[in-house]
């Protein structure tokens, strides 16, 4: 397991990601759930940001990753406010471009690019979303 | 994130370069938007060399879609975008709201 | 000599490759008048890969170009062109009947 | 020297180039110098080709080439019509492109492209086209 820390803004993104992603590639994923990791890892980050902390600047985003064979560990913590992702509705996919709104696709696309997803708050540890990419038979 | 801005008699071009991100996109809004102000509606995102593309950057793009369309006076079209970028855009639907070409001259072509 | 042609919204675009010379100049004929007598006269000759162009085969553009901006209904525009091809080209004072383009898109894009 | 002998037809004017191409980097021409040597025998060829022998297939075209220190000559000869150089006038350039008549630089092109020419008709070796091509000091 490798941990790191970053400040709970955006410019950290791109340092999450190379974190993540060298991770993806030691674990022996395929370039694309390289990119599947690398997205749903920034989408989280983002709303730990808007959302756990309402906004930059207000606290830290941990991030651990766990190798074991044959597949990726990502573990993202903050200390801001909780949520029930079971509460957040899929988005309405196939609207017309007029009637879009700019918004909700975060945690869909998580849920979409990882196998698993996992939401809890921990006394101490504060909220911590566990998610999982295994690597494809085939690669 | 590197953007090039190139004016055609009939089109705009925007090169975006590296990561489009939550720390990059405002940046690249206010590229379009620079554009759509100017009154120019026909964009073309050249993204041979953007390699990520968070959903924040499809909103950027979406919300200048959005103007463009409008009253049919142009349309924001994209050039070479990468499988991984293009796959996660069809996860959410929103491929359907950008053409998309795999030859720069051929974008700029269409308008 | 290889030639291919792309038909754009505005443009047509011709890519020739290798020589040419007055073996192959009547081949270039003919697929410049097969532009021309469908009634399109913004025609992009891509020049990238060719490696020599005789007097015929200027005469053979030329011909071309007369036809095309007559009424002002279009125009021949070179891209790319050698500059051992473009300084034989100049000797003759024919330079000044083509613009030249350096990049494909931006001649595309000047229709 | 080195002699080659081509159909008088168009389709061997890329042999032709290939040949003098050959000798022009042999004897150290820069490409500038090596197109002007491929431009300046073409345009002779198609002359000997349409003027000489008055169209396809009615004779030889014979290309000899010397390399001697810094310069190369090329050697063309034919057994059609003679004619007199000096009295062809130099075309009119910067003519507007409607006024232009598809004719006449040939002769021009060569003057211009090589450092000597000279055209002589000698009894049974036919007419002679001699050119010379000097490397440049500084290459
Ligand atoms: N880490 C989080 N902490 C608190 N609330 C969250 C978190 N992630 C998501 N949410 C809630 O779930 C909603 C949907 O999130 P998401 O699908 O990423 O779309 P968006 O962030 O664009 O609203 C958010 O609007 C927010 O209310
Ligand atoms: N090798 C040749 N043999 C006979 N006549 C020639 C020859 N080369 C040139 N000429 C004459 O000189 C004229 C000018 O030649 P040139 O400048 O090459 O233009 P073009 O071949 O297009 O007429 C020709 O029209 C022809 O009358």
């Amino acid at each position: 397991m490798k941990t790191s820390s970053f400040p709970g803004r955006y410019d950290s993104l791109a340092k999450v990601s190379e974190f993540v992603v060298e991770a993806a590639r030691d674990a022996g994923l395929s370039s694309e759930e390289v990119y599947a990791v690398e997205l749903a890892v920034d989408e989280a980050c983002c709303n730990i940001i808007d959302h756990a902390y309402g906004g930059e600047g207000k606290g830290e985003l941990n991030c651990s990753v766990i190798i074991d064979d044959g597949k990726l560990t990502v573990i993202l913590s903050d200390h801001g406010k909780s949520f029930d992702p079971r509460s957040i509705p899929d988005p309405k996919l196939k609207v017309p471009i007029e009637k879009l709104k700019p918004r909700g696709v975060g945690l869909y696309l998580m849920r979409k690019l990882m196998d698993e997803i996992k939401y809890e708050t921990i006394p101490h540890r504060g909220n911590v979303l566990t998610m999982v990419k295994r690597k494809h038979e085939d690669t | 994130m590197e953007i090039s801005l190139t004016e055609y008699k009939r089109c705009d071009v925007v090169t975006v370069n590296g990561r489009v991100d939550s720390s990059t996109a405002p940046k690249l809004e206010e590229a379009l938007n620079s554009i759509v102000e100017a009154g120019r509606y026909k964009i073309v995102i050249d993204m041979t060399n953007t390699n990520f593309v968070s959903s924040k950057g499809w909103w950027t793009l979406i919300e200048t879609q959005k103007k463009c369309k409008r009253y049919r006076r142009g349309e924001v079209v994209l050039v070479n975008v990468l499988p991984e970028i293009r796959s996660s855009l069809d996860m959410v639907g929103m491929g359907s709201y950008f053409q998309i070409y795999n030859d720069l001259t051929a974008a700029v072509a269409s308008f």
